[in-house]
């Protein structure tokens, strides 16, 4: 029920980023919808390991071993998936910075140099 | 509004696909064997109390090698844009002496918590990338508080350099001393639960987190355009 | 460029600058280059006698006739042909081009300018060969004899071998001077070719006295 | 052996280090990025020798020191040594281009260019679903990175769309990646595989297709590949090129791990993409006109191709499936390479600007090898493993993917081949200089001569041939090596070369194929002989003209099916470099390469479809198609194949113009010689196949009415030409109709006429060719009008054309009426009256041409500036004499050789042989006595001649002018002579012929394409966000597709 | 014994020639109400012809263009089986069959164009590519005719033809091939250089033709071939569709049957052209690729179905 609650909120998240980024003209905002875009997946990710009552992947002593613990994966995952899409994000932003400072614009129709 | 109304569309579209995800899906209700291998075989393994930073660091090493890559890449290509245009950045407006006082008080405080995060990472949850993202922060406040200042940012680069090369060290040390690439099984596993424990995986979580510090502050000092060699431009 | 087609008929006989495929350039003299400049030959008739008689005689019943018509009288060979005079039965027949006609037909008075012409369509017939004339006008320039634009005696520029008078001339009249000229032909008397030949230069130096703007060779073979 | 784990750790090591290193300077930046990229170029070296000799077995590579699953492993095996060698090298031979242009760019970019390498590296060796999604950002990134090179607006552009694209992507495969997670319980690409059971794969369905249309995007398929086309344009020359060889490498193996590790889910999937990428793109690059986007059509069309070979290779398990697309990757990795790389030294951005190109003219080596590497031709990996694909697809009866694979070939062939003539042809403005380092042209010739190097080894991995013979491509490559030597001695060497190696074939070689043989030998040696007239060394001229003498020498020599088409290839190629020679040749040359290269597809599925049905690659076998099913489609493809050599009408529209711009010693070749090749491939194929119907329809009854319209159409054109070699040339089409009319007889009578006329046809189109060349030699016109009067400068040259064209109207007594009789007696006999009947006419129509040919040249006014004009040079009038010389022996004995031509044919034709008394040939209709003939002439025309010459001794020799003008005289020579519009009344009873039905036809489709290409590339607008909608609609349709959602 | 025989089949061949000429002539002039030249007159033409004195030469092609000229008439006369059965009228026709002859034919067609374009002559240009623009055109309904005939007695070999319309005046091909004996004659038409086919000579605006420049012997021996030529081809067309001249038991009946049969064929040609006017040569191109080519097209239809 409860990874049900967060994929279903992750899904919606990941709709809500896309409809950002395909109807938002201007280059900040569609990297943000990228972010939220981004969050989505990485929230239907951390939901997809979790178990119901487990507790979180630390031992604090070799005794609980036996104990119900939450899948370490997917959390694994989505660590090295957040540094990535923090890295993809920086790398936006640095563009659309300096994007803006060459043709003085932030819509995305401006940069249409190369088509065809 | 067409196209709004297109997106839409294709929008539900794709949300019927994913929620065909969701009707098949079905929550686990134990581990499977690869992840209870992790939980039931890693502290007799490698001795690392959390988990997912024995996952992280050792088990899928050469995934954490990569996403340092590709932080690394970015804060490169950052750099390139700046290097490329060098003197394009106009003065900024100086921050007010409340704010840069209470950032220099702040600064210590928040570079000592990250370190504490990313040396505990094997113990409890944190690690070199939230430590260091951590650490990063630090800097992004003074230079909030202080836009004009100027910051070397040839530091950054050296840490960043020298830490990825030791990762790569350690990892070239683990493939000679150890089983693999990345083994941290090259220094002793120590007593479970305690800092110097878990082979070398609090080592290159530590390296890791200076890594990650130095490049995301050397993207922020670059988007900042203050770092070396930008000439300032009054006009 | 209008000056240049208003000369153009001496300008092609100047001597031109052209250039080769290859880039030379070098003179081509049209005169030279293009016309022969031999002179004519007397061509004796056959040394043996009964042959020449036979040949003659050939010649004389096969009559190509090259029309000319100068002037009036060219419309009384018309009815040569039709079936009132029928010249063809004396075998006498019109051919269209002097490389294959026997006999020059000057059909009336010769002005300068078509002496000219006169002058080149006999050169260009092949000997032996022989000329009718019709009409007073080609004996003694007839009623233009003071025009400033007529010849008056038509033998002082080419070799005439028979003039039928008249202004004009009856078909009859042409028909007997066809007789006439056969008869000549037959008595080995028609070689006004050779005695155009033997007196060349006379006759070149009358006609060039006549036609002022000579702009062809010596001999139009 | 080096651990394969170095080849990310060296690079990664690197890229770090030089962070310390910022201040060291260039020379260090670049050594260090050098040296590394070399040490991994050796590894993976190391790796692949080793692998393929067998030495060292295929290695997994667990890191962490566990064994998957749970932690990540790496792989090297045979493929992936292979594909990181590639791209190691690619990237260090990149590396190595750009260091003159990256001098300012401190050591950003070979941080970034390690990067990218471990990137490459990493996605090629790991087997960890996750690790590669990984190392795919790796790539992404520092691509992005090296896209902005220059940090220009465009550049932005582009890298923004790039990385929004990628992020988009990303994002997807990620959930896909986590539900296949959940679904299998590992991210190992072997576990998921094995654990993936049929109900698995129900349940996880959506998880994989993720991935997979994550990967497929990665690829760039049409049309959601707008972002990688700007990249690609706007990128440095040098990053184009690791984006093709490198990153589509890298990214294909990506794809096909997913694809493989989903069972068989997506085969059909990536099948559709891959065709629809390769067909649209290069149909949308016709309309292109800047060189770098051209290339990145290109290279999305063959990446395409390559998803569409591999999946095609899985879903048929083709036994050497993966050596065929090694064999097209690494074909494609080079060229592309190459082609980036010259892009960056000639610095143009249009296509039409390349002719700057020809001051290095040595670039143009390079330039040629890529481009006909791309496009398939011998003796490129890509060729074999094109061979082998279409051998193994017809064995399986795809007829669509045969289809789509060689149709879009011949389109992507229309635009490479478009830029060569651009390049080759159009020259630069003077004051433009091109400036080439040392370490720019390294990378280009180390690419060539790879694409050259790997085309033996390709070859020796034939599954279904056995090794084409080498030798004449060894000598082929042999005269590249001594272009520098002046062009006499070149000439005699490969003369003697050719009769060195021709001899002893003559003498060896048996039936039908000594007279193509000696037609061949004899013909190359005559027509070589006017290469004696140039000086200077001739560049391009004799590698270019070996490759298509030994292409015909092969061809002949060929025992399979392989090394017919290797060297039929190889004859093309090299003609297509002498036409294009020619001064007004590139239009022509282009239609005429790719009317072969359209002719040759259908002979390679034909082939293909023989192989399928008869398991047998030897010519010999051939004949066993003839019982099965594909017997009719065989021969047609064949026959229309070998057509487009013949040039026969509807498919001639390319030879007037490419044998009429030739050099003039080229046209001799190409039209006296080289459409005999198309002779001899319909013999071959008549004699295996025979008489084969499709329905009602008999084929060969198709093709005589074919031959016939030829035949008429040829002839009739060639009398309406002002051109004298253009004339020569419709002539030839109309030649070539007669001769497929007589074989299309399949009758004794038929073959021996067709093949009488072939030999006959040599001889005097050779000296036509050769006496209009000579003349065009020193009149520097080809235009008829413009000559006149010749025959008093060039009496020798006249002598020959006389001969000739007797010869060749076919009036007795020179060799010409052996065939026309022949030919007639087989129409009787055979009974096709109405196309009898049709060539008889177009046999008077040929007067109309010959008699203008040799009337508005010789005869006539002689030209001003003509009257200095010299005979024609030695070296033309020599093979003439030769040839006149070999005439007249064959007309005054033509038993001797159509007897001996007779018993060829009897060996598969026996009934309705001639009977040869002495020189009285009979057929049961007629008979023919040549020799008597020969006689009477020559004693009639002595004894008219005598009557003429004592009745007439003294005629007086006179000049042009000297002519009854009525009473006039001419004016000038151009004036008089009558040439212009020379058959106008013909032309105004019969002008309908003219109607150039055919041209409208190809223009037609042409026309469609580009309009068609014009049209669909408006899907690039150029806004990123447009491109984004496009991917998303893009999964949406594909996953809706998959599952019959529409 | 061959070289006698066919040189005495040239010289009966010219005097017979020259006597058609002359009732020719005579029938021409009778139309037009005129008496018309004496029967004798082309003797005395070529005569005087080769007798002219003076000659001029435009080069080594003009000169032996009538030499061309005259071996192709000659040649295809001595080709040809004159006389079905005699060995003295069909001297060299073992040389060759149909075929030779057809194309025979073009050598003096050949001869005389290059002999006419290298008097430099444009009028003699303009009249060849006219006469072989007409001929092309006239030679296709001929080529269907011929495909015809050959189908229906199997053999390119004229004697055979000529044997197998023998016995019967209802063998001649004209009655067992009508359709291919029209499209024949038709095209016979446009090879006589009669009206209405006859522009390639029009006499005043190119006089006469190719031969324009040709004068004194050349013309003659142009003129004795002009003679045969015609013959020949008459010869030819009474072979193969009139039941050809078998040798009779006396040669006096023989050369009746021969003259009357050649003499009408010929004057097939002449009465078509004393009642039309002339064609441009673009219409006769046109013509005859309509009417006689449709006609030999069906003949050999009708030939080859059986109809």
């Amino acid at each position: 029920m409860t990874s049900t609650i967060a994929m279903t909120t992750g899904i919606l998240l990941v709709l809500i980023g896309l409809f950002a980024i395909l109807t938002q003209k201007d280059l900040i905002r569609i990297i943000v919808g990228f972010s939220i875009f981004d969050i989505g997946v990485h929230v239907i990710m951390i939901s997809i390991g979790y178990i119901s009552d487990a507790t979180a992947p630390i031992i604090e002593n070799l005794s609980q071993l036996g104990q119900s613990y939450v899948d370490p994966v997917p959390q694994a995952l989505v660590l090295t998936a957040i540094v990535i899409g923090l890295g993809i994000s920086a790398f936006m932003l640095t563009f659309a910075v300096f994007m803006f400072k060459k043709r003085g614009s932030l819509d995305i129709n401006s940069f249409r140099d190369l088509k065809w | 509004m067409i196209k709004k109304a297109l997106a839409v569309l294709l929008l539900a579209q794709l949300c019927t696909i994913l929620f065909s995800f969701l009707s098949v899906y079905q929550e686990p209700t134990s581990l499977n064997a690869v992840s209870s291998h992790y939980i039931h075989n890693e502290p007799k393994e490698l001795g690392a109390a959390n988990a997912v930073t024995a996952v992280v660091v050792t088990y899928r090493g050469l995934d954490t090698l990569g996403e340092v890559t590709i932080l690394f890449a970015a804060s490169v290509v950052v750099g390139l844009l700046m290097f490329l245009h060098k003197n394009e950045s106009a003065p900024r407006r100086d921050g007010s002496e409340l704010l840069k006082t209470g950032a220099s008080l702040l600064f210590p405080l928040i570079l000592l918590f990250g370190a504490y995060v990313f040396i505990n990472g094997h113990l409890s949850p944190g690690g070199g990338f939230q430590g260091g993202a951590i650490i990063a922060s630090a800097l992004m406040l003074t230079i909030l508080a202080n836009p004009n200042r100027h910051v070397g940012h040839g530091f950054f680069w050296a840490i960043e350099s020298i830490s990825g090369f030791v990762f790569v060290l350690l990892g070239i040390a683990g493939l000679v001393l150890a089983g693999g690439f990345l083994d941290s099984r090259v220094l002793p596993p120590g007593t479970f639960g305690h800092v110097a424990s878990a082979g070398l995986i609090p080592v290159i979580y530590i390296f890791v987190g200076l890594k990650v510090g130095a490049e995301l502050s050397s993207v922020v000092l670059s988007l900042h355009g203050k770092s070396e060699g930008g000439v300032q431009h009054h006009d | 460029m209008a000056k240049m087609n208003y000369r153009k008929r001496l300008i092609d006989f100047d001597k031109r600058t052209v250039e080769s495929p290859d880039g030379e350039t070098f003179e081509v003299n049209p005169m030279q280059d293009y016309y022969c400049d031999a002179k004519p030959k007397v061509h004796p008739p056959s040394k043996i006698a009964p042959l020449e008689t036979f040949y003659n005689w050939c010649r004389a019943e096969s009559i190509f006739i090259l029309g000319f018509g100068t002037g009036c009288g060219a419309i009384e060979m018309r009815p040569l042909m039709g079936p009132m005079y029928d010249a063809s039965r004396f075998g006498v027949f019109w051919r269209p081009t002097p490389r294959q006609s026997t006999v020059f037909f000057i059909g009336g008075y010769a002005s300068v300018k078509t002496l000219k012409r006169i002058v080149r369509s006999y050169e260009q017939m092949q000997g032996p060969k022989w000329v009718f004339a019709v009409c007073s006008c080609t004996i003694n320039g007839g009623m233009y004899f003071d025009s400033y634009n007529t010849i008056n005696r038509l033998d002082h520029y080419i070799p005439v071998d028979v003039y039928v008078t008249g202004c004009m001339p009856r078909p009859e009249a042409i028909l007997d001077g066809i007789d006439t000229l056969k008869k000549r032909i037959k008595e080995g008397r028609g070689e006004g070719a050779n005695k155009y030949a033997k007196n060349f230069e006379w006759y070149k130096a009358n006609q060039k006295k006549i036609i002022k703007d000579w702009d062809m060779p010596d001999y139009n073979w | 052996m080096v651990e394969p784990v170095y080849l990310i750790v060296v690079a990664l090591g690197a890229a770090f280090s030089l962070g310390l290193l910022r201040k060291a300077g260039f020379v260090m930046h670049h050594l260090v990025l050098l040296l590394s990229l070399a040490t991994m170029t050796a590894i993976s070296a190391q790796w692949t020798v080793g692998l393929f000799t067998g030495s060292v077995s295929p290695a997994a590579i667990p890191t962490a020191g566990f064994s998957p699953p749970i932690s990540i492993n790496l792989q090297m095996g045979k493929t992936e040594g292979f594909l990181t060698l590639l791209v190691n090298l690619s990237v260090f031979l990149s590396s190595l281009f750009m260091i003159k242009t990256v001098k300012r760019r401190s050591v950003y970019v070979p941080m970034l260019m390690l990067v990218f390498a471990s990137g490459l590296n990493g996605i090629i060796m790991t087997r960890d679903l996750f690790n590669l999604f990984v190392f795919i950002e790796i790539m992404s990134i520092a691509l992005a990175g090296l896209i902005v090179l220059n940090g220009d607006i465009q550049q932005l552009g582009a890298g923004f769309k790039y990385i929004l694209a990628g992020a988009l992507t990303s994002g997807l495969m990620l959930i896909g990646i986590i539900f296949t997670y959940h679904t299998t319980g590992s991210l190992n690409i072997d576990t998921i595989a094995n654990a993936l059971t049929p109900e698995l794969k129900a349940v996880g369905y959506a998880g994989l297709f993720l991935i997979f249309i994550g990967v497929l995007i990665e690829l760039k398929p049409f049309p959601v590949n707008g972002f990688g086309l700007d990249v690609y344009e706007s990128a440095h020359p040098a990053v184009g090129a690791v984006v093709s060889a490198g990153a589509a490498t890298a990214t294909l193996y990506a794809f096909a791990k997913i694809a493989i590790m989903s069972g068989d889910l997506f085969l059909e999937l990536s099948m559709v993409v891959g065709a629809v990428t390769f067909v649209g793109m290069n149909v949308v690059a016709l309309q292109q006109k800047i060189a770098n986007r051209l290339l990145g059509y290109s290279s999305l069309s063959q990446v395409g191709l390559l998803v569409l070979v591999w999946s095609l290779v899985k879903w048929q398990n083709i036994a050497n499936g993966d050596l065929i697309v090694l064999g097209l990757l690494v074909t494609h990795a080079f060229a592309k390479a190459t082609l980036f790389w010259l892009s960056g030294i000639i610095q143009k951005e249009k296509i039409e600007d390349w002719g700057i190109i020809k001051q290095r003219i040595y670039l143009l080596f390079p330039f040629a090898i890529a481009l006909l590497a791309l496009i398939g031709l011998p003796p490129f990996p890509s060729f074999f493993a094109k061979w082998e694909l279409i051998m193994a697809l017809a064995a399986n009866q795809s007829h669509l993917a045969i289809a789509l694979i060689l149709g879009g070939s011949l389109v992507e062939a229309v635009y490479l081949m478009r830029w060569f003539g651009h390049a080759f042809k159009n020259t630069a403005a003077e004051d433009e200089t091109l400036s080439v380092s040392f370490c720019q042209l390294l990378p280009v010739f180390a690419g060539g001569l790879l694409l050259i190097g790997l085309g033996y080894p390709a070859s020796l991995l034939s599954a279904t041939a056995s090794p084409i013979p080498w030798m004449l491509t060894a000598f082929v490559l042999f005269t590249f090596a001594m272009e520098f030597l002046p062009a006499k001695i070149k000439n005699i060497i490969v003369m003697a070369a050719i009769a060195w190696y021709g001899y002893p074939l003559l003498t060896t070689i048996g039936g039908y194929r000594v007279i193509f043989a000696g037609i061949f030998v004899i013909g190359a040696l005559v027509t070589m002989i006017p290469g004696f007239s140039h000086k200077g060394n001739r560049l391009g001229f004799y590698p270019s003209l070996t490759m298509m003498f030994a292409g015909l020498i092969g061809i002949i020599e060929a025992k399979e099916t392989m090394s017919f088409f290797f060297y039929w290839e190889m004859m093309t190629v090299g003609s297509y470099f002498l036409i294009l020679r020619g001064k007004n040749s590139k239009p022509h040359a282009l239609s005429y390469f790719l009317f072969s290269l359209g002719g040759a597809y259908l002979i390679l599925a034909a082939f293909g479809y023989s192989f399928g049905q008869t398991t047998s690659v030897s010519l010999d076998t051939l004949s066993q198609v003839a019982s099965t099913p594909y017997a009719a489609l065989v021969m047609l493809f064949l026959s229309i194949g070998f057509m487009t050599k013949t040039a026969s009408v509807g498919l001639h529209i390319w030879l007037p113009g490419a044998h009429a711009e030739a050099e003039s010693d080229v046209s001799p070749m190409v039209s006296g010689i080289l459409l005999k090749a198309g002779i001899f491939g319909l013999l071959m194929t008549f004699i295996a196949l025979g008489d084969q119907k499709i329905g009602f329809v008999d084929i060969a009854y198709v093709l005589s009415w074919v031959g016939a319209i030829s035949a008429l159409v040829g002839n009739y054109l060639a009398a309406m030409q002002e051109d004298a070699k253009r004339l020569l040339a419709y002539s030839s089409v109309g030649q070539m109709g007669y001769a497929l009319f007589g074989l299309s007889l399949m009758s004794h009578l038929g073959w021996l006429g067709a093949l009488s006329l072939s030999v006959i046809h040599f001889t005097y189109k050779v000296i036509l060719f050769l006496a209009v060349g000579g003349i065009v030699y020193r009149l520097k016109t080809k235009n008829m009008y413009e000559m006149g009067g010749l025959i008093r400068k060039m009496p020798i040259t006249f002598f020959a054309v006389l001969v000739s064209i007797i010869a060749l109207s076919g009036i007795p007594p020179l060799a010409g009426f052996g065939g026309r009789w022949v030919a007639y007696n087989a129409v009787i006999e055979k009974g096709w009256m109405l196309q009898g009947a049709i060539i008889g006419f177009s046999g008077i129509i040929a007067f109309l041409y010959l008699f203008r040919l040799i009337h508005t040249i010789f005869l006539g006014q002689l030209k001003d500036a003509h009257r200095k004009v010299k005979e024609a040079p030695l070296p033309f009038l020599l093979p003439q004499m030769l040839l006149i010389g070999l005439v007249m022996f064959l007309s005054s004995r033509p038993h001797t050789f159509l007897a001996p031509i007779g018993e060829i044919v009897k060996e598969f034709k026996p009934d309705g042989a001639l009977t040869w008394t002495g020189p009285l040939a009979q057929s049961h209709l007629g008979y023919w006595d040549g020799v008597m003939v020969m006689w009477v002439f020559m004693g009639l025309f002595a004894a008219n001649f005598a009557l003429l010459f004592i009745m007439n001794r003294r005629a007086q020799p006179v000049k042009q002018f000297n002519i009854v003008y009525a009473a006039e005289r001419p004016a000038r020579p151009e004036t008089t002579h009558f040439a212009y519009n020379f058959f106008a009344p013909y032309r105004r009873a019969l002008g309908f012929l003219e109607y150039p039905l055919a041209t409208h036809f190809f223009d037609g489709i042409t026309d469609f394409l580009h309009a068609a290409a014009g049209f669909i590339r408006r899907l690039y607008t150029g806004n990123g966000q447009t491109y984004l909608f496009q991917i998303v609609a893009f999964v949406v349709v594909v996953f809706l597709l998959a599952n019959g959602g529409f | 014994m061959n070289i006698v025989y066919a040189v005495a089949t040239i010289f009966i061949t010219i005097n017979y020639g020259l006597v058609l000429q002359g009732i020719i002539g005579k029938v021409y002039a009778r139309v037009a109400t005129r008496i018309g030249l004496r029967i004798y007159q082309p003797y005395i033409n070529i005569i005087r012809q080769w007798v002219t004195r003076t000659s001029i030469n435009h080069g080594i092609m003009y000169y032996l263009g009538p030499v061309f000229r005259f071996t192709g008439g000659g040649g295809i006369l001595i080709f040809l089986p004159v006389i079905y059965g005699a060995p003295f009228f069909s001297s060299f026709s073992s040389a060759g069959d149909m075929l030779l002859i057809m194309y025979f034919m073009f050598l003096g067609t050949l001869g005389m164009a290059l002999g006419g374009g290298e008097s430099g002559h444009p009028y003699a240009a303009i009249a060849v590519t006219r006469g072989l623009a007409q001929t092309t055109a006239a030679e296709f309904p001929l080529i269907l005719a011929i495909f015809s005939i050959v189908t229906q007695y199997q053999t390119l070999d004229v004697n055979q033809i000529v044997a197998a319309q023998q016995g019967s005046v209802l063998n001649w091909t004209l009655f067992t091939n009508p359709l291919a004996t029209i499209a024949a004659m038709l095209a016979f038409l446009g090879s006589m250089m009669r009206s209405p086919f006859d522009v390639v000579l029009a006499p005043q605006e190119i006089p006469i033709g190719p031969p324009t420049e040709y004068q004194s012997q050349f013309l003659a021996m142009l003129m004795t071939n002009r003679t045969i030529f015609p013959v020949a081809k008459t010869i030819l067309y009474v072979n193969l569709f009139f039941g050809g001249v078998a040798l009779q038991d006396s040669w006096l009946l023989t050369f009746v049957i021969f003259f009357l049969k050649t003499f009408f064929v010929y004057m097939w040609s002449v009465f078509v052209g004393v009642s039309f006017p002339r064609f441009r040569v673009d219409q006769s191109v046109r013509w005859f690729l309509k009417a006689p080519a449709a006609l030999g097209v069906l003949a050999i239809i009708f030939v080859q179905t059986g109809m």
